[in-house]
């Protein structure tokens, strides 16, 4: 049996003015297991709480009921008050006397019988309170982040900083991600590998960071604290370690006519390549869809020529385990597939291209070598015509394009518009677009320069069909403003493609248990107030996976994720919210239904072997709850017929004591 | 009349066992009239060849009695599944209720078996049943033989048979056969069509029966709670026998909830209850309102599938939208 | 008010992320709602079991809400899915009883949508009082 | 003996309700079940009810007591109303044998009032059977079906209604009864009784006997190997016990209304999983042990402790409504050796 | 009750199934249009000013007819709104009243000559023959 005490506040008169709380302490005096009651000004002062401390002690408490404000107000001061008097936190019970009682009645009779019901179910609930010891788990202290991009970079030299160690996974050969592939970046007109290289090479140099580049995740388990994560290492065919990036080998290599990705395939690579001048880690790769020796065992070039003998063509995929204490989701995003868009003739004219392969184009690294040229042609284009929102916007029930906004593209059109205009001021640029979208620090004074300064012409309204006639392109577009159709010949067009997040991520999310919207973007904790968290504890969002993102706000995220996996590799221990679902192992069945319901993955089932009655052993497979990872919603436990998983804290018991008193 | 015979059965299952791929079989064993059969693990062919018996009356769903008897060995043992039990033996699947590799399972055809019940409403006092084609011959002791339609006679499940397909098998005597539109909502459609009070009176009048034998329970293959709630002291719902009628709601609904979307509508609730009453209304509604919400879901179809009470979309109707649909009035 | 003065006993059973928040907010705002409402903090409206709202009818309950927050804003993401699946077929099951539909109800209110909170049990009292006593659930032995 | 015609049978139904409450067996969707007789309900045809008659005196729930609680103080308060009194018309001969099991287990020391105060105030009017059913084996028990006990027996035959009073308390009232009947002689039921024996001794299960069974069997039976083949498909639910006549055992609970506790009492059946649980746990674990006890108790240990009266009446019940057709007959055949084979 | 005009824009909503709401007027629809130098208004014009409800001077103006019925806009619009169909609804609504016809089916013939593409006189017959 419990000793409870009652402790009811009038807090001034917010409670006492509505509610006789004499008589409140008086009626719940004798309810089963109360040994004192009394009540008492304002309970959450310092005397208020001594007095609770001081009743714990002097009458040897096991639990109290507090009847005063929402518990959401001060249950986490009275549980320190608790606590401080020996008592277990969790053997505190708050009845809201003042938020759901005092404060929406008007006269003292009702306010009084409300709050003598209330208490009773507090006394009820707390009849049936279990001392909780929150759950601790320990906390590996080193994190991943997956996906290499400035996201991933930023987010693992802000942990790397801290003191952590941090392993970047990324799929491509280098890191650098998008970034890496532009040109110029906006407001700044700063050149995207200036600030980008630094921190590659920050990345690369420093010891607490390992790069796990061509590679990819391929198994998570664990959870929080404690993740098991295995990682593909695909086989480069070339000793990482021994490779001295001279490039020697990707110069003798026969096979010239291999599509270069980093540059859109809008010029070619060997079979062994390093995508980019400044890729991290700079180490020669060997594309086996393309290379010779690899296809049909003749060639070996890059073996002769290579003066370490990094070279290695018996190379396997290897995989490695690792333990995490904090995953970082970093995929990134890729412009949509501009297929289903045929009026705009991109798959018809090379001359109609996304704006990041006019990144490219404009690049002193890109095919071009940074002149402006067609690449039809290699001409240069005198009308170039900027398409917005391709792709962004559309409506759900249309089957090309995405609902969203990509929101970057008004900025780097008008990026892409202003440098032309600079550089090449033959040139005519029109842009055309439904709304120019420019919240953002300097933006609009942004976009008003390419209007104003650079005379780059925004015309609102869209384009409706390109069509490639003698060499030139026909647009085909409406003004609105003027009420007119314009026909203008373009020598090329650049089309603002929708961004869509990285194909990997799907798998990934699923691999996380991390959730993800209909867009496969993931999603965050809570929208507003826990933006860089996933649902899934541990598991945080860093840059455009997330959403989309241009460089300054995906930055901040990656900062913002990474004091996030700071703040939780600091600690050592994990204390849990003791509030969890915890399974009845002699009573679950082992039928998987609470498991499907369960958001965060936290319950797993193993084959125990329980000793039965009759001294034989049986096996059943059973239902254990990750205490780590569940968060205490309780789904759990209404899928559970047989009653096996319970919540502590709001077990079945309390809640049918609760109900029981109110109903009474 | 069934269209394979016993024999067929019984050698089958000899063959199997002779062949060392099962050790035992579970089926259906004779007794003392022609009528009430028990399931039975035969382990010697001497045993099948006296005792087993495949007629009209072998209702029995042997799917449950896999848990436990897969559990006494390493051994496979072989169980005969008509097409309805086939549903079951998936659903106990999806809940890892037993280990798929200790089971031969041997799908048999099924006419359709026959409510005893049905029979002894009419007629006392029964010698012998004897089986021919579409008639039941009655005998009886006293007032002769009464011949039956087999079509009136069936149970109630079997009158609206869902599927003549097997869902689950390793091997299969005869000729599968195909889901089928059945009736089976139609009695819900009714008293979804009934006033609130018409439908309350009803519903009164059949669960205040309730004995609380928990028969409807035990024989039902989705009910396979290592202990149920209304059995553990520690629940806090427990109760033993229905002290006032809000009892009887109780157990029911709550049971009918427990295995909505595991339901497979095999109809034993109904066929067992000692006081006839309709429990297999109420798991239909559940089906039926599935259907309507969710869309088509059989349970036990498939194993591993996600029943629609344990998944989500972020569409799905609103409670407040659920009742008072089409037909059901105020 | 009702002339007969009967009084509807009401269980509200509200998740503590929206709508005891939302309660709460209420309750700053001074929004005055029947007395007879009785709330109980669950962590998430997919906690409640169909038996708690059995038990509520049985020990006297007229009507039983459940509140929680907005689908797509649930704090543990899912849960408030669940209990719209759930309830919805539950109700429809009490429905087909024949209890009245009108005692059991689901509602969404969001942490910041105290007046909506009070305008819900408001208008829920109401209609519960208008149906009367619970005779289709209740449990004679717990009559008074 | 006394008769009355069988168009009369209304009459005497109102008669009989005008000093106490009447129930008798009557038709309904699932079969026949008592009820209490007003104008218009028809005596039921049928063999027997679904339910056996003891639920008049050892009712499925029945309360015991209510506590009241107020501040730290409880009330204890007498629920028990006295009991009026009741007339049971039609019962048969395997349920009047039925009272007098449970007479041995609730009026030996110490007295279960309860069910005392029921049956003093019960007035029991049996019925042979003039159609045994195939499931009936109440001759194994030595019941004569067409000889039933009971405060007054009857025999139906085509037109009329014989009545012989056979305690003090059925004298009393078919002398009450004497205006709407007539006076009969023993000998003319005697064709209707022998009708009866020779339709008994024609059953099926006739011959179905208890000699491997009751007083100081228990060495012998309780380690037969054939329990294990016998409880196998057992459910473990509880229909058997609940339409059995003589099962008597129950549990008491109490329930909180919220405005005190009632202590009830309602059946349970051994065959539960939950059924006599202790500090310790259970005592019989495995279904095999639960189906073991149900029948060792009725075959061995009730004779046992009763100078050889078995606690099973052959009722049949149990043959109707187990759902997966075990029975105590199987078990006997199975158990009974050669005789039963 | 509503008035002649509101009706009308009901009905020409029901008819022709689009909801100019979705519009985000982008203008793809104008732009796209290949007889957008004949019409006086244009596709995108024609989905404003029925959701504002000025359906008069889209009924009285020859631009009703002057629309192929090429569905470019319908494929090209991002947001399904479906001009095409909005404008042919409008059409009808002109037809069914009395003696509005542009032109008779009989008509048709007429004007056809070889240079015609099939398509064209697919969708005259569309228009007229209704």
């Amino acid at each position: 049996m419990q000793r409870i005490g009652v402790f009811v506040c009038h807090c001034g008169t917010n409670i006492a003015g509505t509610v006789d709380v004499k008589a409140v302490a008086e009626a719940l005096k004798f309810e089963p297991g109360v040994v004192v009651s009394t009540d008492y000004q304002y309970m959450c002062s310092q005397a208020g709480q001594e007095m609770i401390k001081e009743a714990i002690i002097e009458n040897k408490l096991t639990g109290i009921v507090v009847c005063s404000c929402s518990p959401r107000m001060h249950e986490a001061t009275f549980r320190k008050t608790a606590a401080a008097a020996g008592l277990n936190p969790y053997m505190v019970e708050i009845a809201n006397i003042r938020e759901q009682c005092s404060w929406v009645h008007k006269d003292i009779p009702t306010g009084t019988e409300k709050a003598i019901i209330l208490g009773k179910a507090a006394i009820a609930k707390v009849n049936l309170n279990a001392p909780l010891t929150p759950g601790e788990s320990p906390v590996t202290k080193r994190a991943l982040v997956i996906g290499g991009g400035i996201a991933g970079i930023q987010t693992a030299l802000d942990i790397a900083d801290a003191g952590f160690p941090v392993d970047i996974v990324e799929t491509k050969p280098t890191i650098g991600g998008k970034m890496a592939q532009l040109d110029k970046t906006f407001p700044t007109l700063d050149c995207a590998a200036c600030i980008l290289t630094p921190k590659m090479v920050d990345v690369a140099t420093n010891d607490k960071i390992r790069i796990f580049s061509y590679s990819e995740v391929s198994e998570v388990n664990g959870f929080v604290g404690n993740f098991d994560v295995t990682i593909k290492r695909r086989a480069r065919y070339v000793k990482e370690d021994i490779c001295t990036g001279c490039g020697l080998c990707t110069e003798k290599c026969p096979q010239k006519k291999v599509p270069n990705e980093f540059n859109l395939n809008m010029d070619n690579r060997r079979a062994i390549y390093i995508p980019f001048a400044q890729a991290v880690p700079k180490v020669a790769t060997i594309d086996p869809e393309s290379c010779t020796m690899l296809k049909t065992g003749k060639c070996g070039v890059c073996s002769k020529v290579c003066t370490v003998g990094a070279i290695d063509y018996n190379a396997k995929d290897e995989f490695i385990t690792e333990k995490y204490g904090a995953i970082v989701v970093a995929t990134g995003f890729n412009p949509i597939s501009m297929d289903k868009f045929d009026e705009y003739a991109y798959s018809q004219s090379k001359d109609v291209i996304t704006s990041l392969e006019l990144e490219r184009l404009m690049n002193a690294a890109g095919p071009t070598g940074g002149t402006l040229l067609r690449p039809s042609d290699g001409e240069h284009p005198h009308t170039i015509v900027f398409v917005q929102c391709v792709g962004s916007r559309c409506d759900s029930c249309a089957e090309k394009g995405k609902e969203y906004c990509s929101k970057i593209c008004c900025m780097y059109t008008a990026k892409h518009a202003m440098l032309i205009r600079d550089k090449y001021p033959d040139t005519d640029v029109y842009v055309f677009y439904i709304d120019v979208r420019t919240p953002g620090k300097n933006f609009d004074e942004f976009y008003r320069r390419a209007v104003e300064e650079y005379g780059v012409h925004y015309i609102k309204g869209m384009v409706g069909k390109v069509s490639p006639e003698g060499g030139k392109l026909k647009v085909r577009a409406s003004d609105l403003i003027d009420g007119k159709q314009l026909n203008i010949d373009a020598d090329l067009v650049v089309l603002a493609a929708a961004i869509e997040p990285d194909k990997s991520a799907r798998p990934l999310a699923t691999m996380l248990t991390a959730s993800m919207d209909t867009n496969d973007f993931f999603t965050e904790a809570h929208p507003k107030l826990r933006p860089v968290e996933s649902p899934t504890a541990g598991v945080y969002l860093s840059g455009t996976c997330q959403g989309p993102k241009d460089i300054p706000e995906t930055v901040s995220q990656a900062g913002a994720a990474a004091s996030m996996v700071i703040a939780l590799l600091c600690k050592d221990k994990l204390t849990g919210n003791p509030c969890v679902a915890h399974s009845d192992e002699m009573m679950c069945n082992g039928c998987s239904t609470c498991e499907k319901v369960c958001p965060y993955g936290a319950i797993t089932y193993i084959d125990k072997e329980f000793r039965m009655p009759d001294r034989t052993t049986k096996v059943r497979r059973v239902a254990q709850v990750n205490e780590a990872v569940c968060q205490g919603c309780g789904a759990c436990t209404v899928a559970c017929m047989s009653g096996a998983m319970d919540l502590k804290g709001f077990t079945n018991k309390q809640i049918f004591a609760e109900v029981d008193a109110i109903c009474k | 009349m069934q269209e394979i015979t016993r024999d067929v059965l019984v050698n089958k299952a000899s063959e199997l066992m002779s062949a060392g791929t099962v050790d035992r079989v579970l089926g259906w064993m004779r007794g003392e009239f022609d009528y009430d059969i028990t399931p039975a693990v035969f382990s010697t062919e001497e045993e099948l060849k006296n005792n087993f018996v495949w007629n009209d009356f072998c209702g029995a769903n042997f799917s449950k009695y896999l848990i436990r008897e897969t559990q006494k060995s390493e051994n496979k043992v072989l169980v005969f599944l008509k097409p309805c039990d086939t549903y079951s033996f998936n659903q106990l699947l999806t809940e890892h209720r037993f280990d798929r590799e200790k089971v031969y399972a041997v799908g048999i055809p099924c006419n359709g078996m026959v409510d005893m019940t049905e029979i002894k409403k009419a007629n006392e006092a029964i010698k012998a049943i004897e089986e021919s084609g579409d008639s039941i011959v009655v005998k009886t002791l006293y007032d002769g033989d009464v011949t039956l339609d087999r079509a009136d006679v069936l149970l109630e499940r079997c009158k609206n048979c869902k599927s003549k397909k097997h869902v689950a098998y390793d091997e299969l005597i005869g000729d599968d056969g195909e889901i089928i539109e059945s009736a089976r909502f139609d009695e819900v459609a009714k008293l979804e069509k009934m006033t609130a009070d018409e439908r309350y009176a009803f519903w009164q009048n059949e669960l205040s029966r309730c004995i609380r034998c928990n028969a409807c329970r035990d024989i039902c293959p989705a009910c396979t709670c290592e202990k149920c709630v209304f059995d553990n002291p520690n629940s806090g719902v427990e109760n033993k026998a229905p002290a006032d009628s809000f009892e009887e709601k109780m157990f029911h609904i709550i049971r009918a909830f427990h295995v909505a979307g595991r339901c497979t509508d095999c109809g034993e609730c109904s066929r067992v209850c000692p006081q006839g009453i309709p429990l297999h209304l109420l798991n239909r509604k559940f089906i039926s309102d599935i259907n309507e919400f969710y869309g088509e879901y059989q349970a036990g179809s498939e194993v591993g599938n996600r029943a629609p009470i344990v998944n989500y979309t972020t569409e799905d109707l609103e409670p407040g939208e659920a009742v008072g649909r089409g037909g059901i009035d105020a | 008010m009702q002339m007969n003065e009967y009084k509807p006993l009401i269980v509200a059973f509200c998740c503590n992320w929206c709508s005891y928040a939302g309660a709460d907010l209420a309750g700053n705002n001074r929004l005055s709602y029947p007395a007879d409402v009785k709330i109980i903090r669950v962590p998430c409206s997919c906690r409640v079991n169909p038996m708690f709202i059995l038990r509520a009818f049985q020990k006297g309950a007229d009507g039983v809400i459940i509140c929680g927050c907005h689908p797509g804003d649930c704090h543990y993401t899912s849960g408030n899915y669940y209990t719209r699946r759930r309830m919805a077929l539950l109700f429809s099951m009490l429905e087909f009883l024949g209890i009245e539909r009108e005692r059991t109800r689901v509602e969404w209110v969001s942490a910041a949508e105290g007046a909506k909170f009070a305008e819900t049990m408001n208008d829920f009292a109401e209609t519960v009082a208008a149906l009367g006593e619970n005779k289709r659930l209740e449990d004679l032995r717990c009559k008074k | 003996m006394r008769k009355i015609s069988l168009d009369k049978l209304d009459l005497l139904f109102s008669e009989i309700a005008k000093s106490a409450k009447l129930y008798l067996p009557v038709d309904t969707d699932n079969g026949a079940k008592y009820d209490v007789w007003e104008d218009g309900k028809k005596l039921s045809d049928a063999l027997n009810t679904v339910r056996s008659a003891k639920d008049f005196f050892f009712p499925q729930t029945e309360n015991l007591m209510d506590f009241k609680m107020s501040g730290k103080n409880i009330e204890i308060i007498d629920t028990r109303s006295e009991c009026e009194d009741f007339v049971v018309f039609g019962v048969r001969a395997c349920d009047v044998k039925s009272f007098e099991i449970l007479d041995r287990v609730f009026l030996a020391d110490p007295v279960d009032t309860f069910y005392k105060n029921r049956r003093e105030h019960g007035v029991i009017i049996s019925m042979a059977c003039n159609k045994p059913a195939e499931t009936c084996f109440c001759k194994t028990f030595g019941i004569d079906a067409s000889e039933p006990c009971g405060d007054i027996a009857t025999w139906k035959t085509d037109d009329a209604l014989f009545l012989d009073a056979k305690t003090e308390k059925g004298e009393k009232l078919l002398s009450a009864l004497e205006k709407i009947t007539e006076a009969a002689k023993d000998a003319d039921a005697e064709p209707q009784k022998a009708l009866i024996k020779e339709r008994l001794a024609r059953l099926p299960l006739a011959e179905l006997e208890t000699s491997a069974f009751g007083n100081g069997k228990t060495n012998e039976l309780f380690n037969a190997p054939e329990w294990k083949d016998l409880s196998e498909s057992c459910l473990g639910c509880g229909t058997c016990t609940f339409v059995c006549p003589t099962c008597q055992c129950y549990d008491i609970k109490d329930f909180n209304t919220g405005n005190g506790v009632k202590r009830f009492r309602c059946w349970d059946s051994c065959m539960y999983s939950e059924f006599t649980r202790m500090a310790h746990g259970n005592n019989r674990l495995s279904q095999l042990e639960r189906f073991r006890q149900r029948f060792m108790h009725k075959l061995v240990y009730y004779p046992t402790n009763n100078d050889g009266l078995f606690s099973c009446v052959g009722c049949g019940r149990c043959i109707n409504k187990c759902p997966i057709n075990m029975n105590i007959v199987k078990v006997m055949k199975k158990l009974g050796g050669k005789k039963n084979g | 009750m509503q008035n002649k005009k509101e009706l009308q824009k009901e009905q020409i909503l029901r008819m022709s199934g689009v909801n100019p709401r979705k519009c985000m007027r982008c203008g793809k629809c104008s732009g796209t249009c290949p007889s957008y130098d004949e019409m006086e208004y244009h596709p995108h014009q024609f989905v404003y000013m029925v959701e504002t409800g000025d359906l008069e001077p889209l009924m009285n103006s020859d631009s009703l007819y002057k629309c192929l019925s090429c569905f470019a806009c319908v494929d090209r619009c991002p947001r399904n709104v479906e001009p095409a169909k909005l404008i042919e609804a409008l059409r009808l609504t002109v037809i069914r009243e009395k003696g509005k016809n542009h032109l008779k089916s009989d008509d048709i013939p007429a004007l056809l000559d070889d240079e015609m593409p099939q398509q064209a006189i697919v969708s005259a017959m569309r228009k007229y023959s209704k």
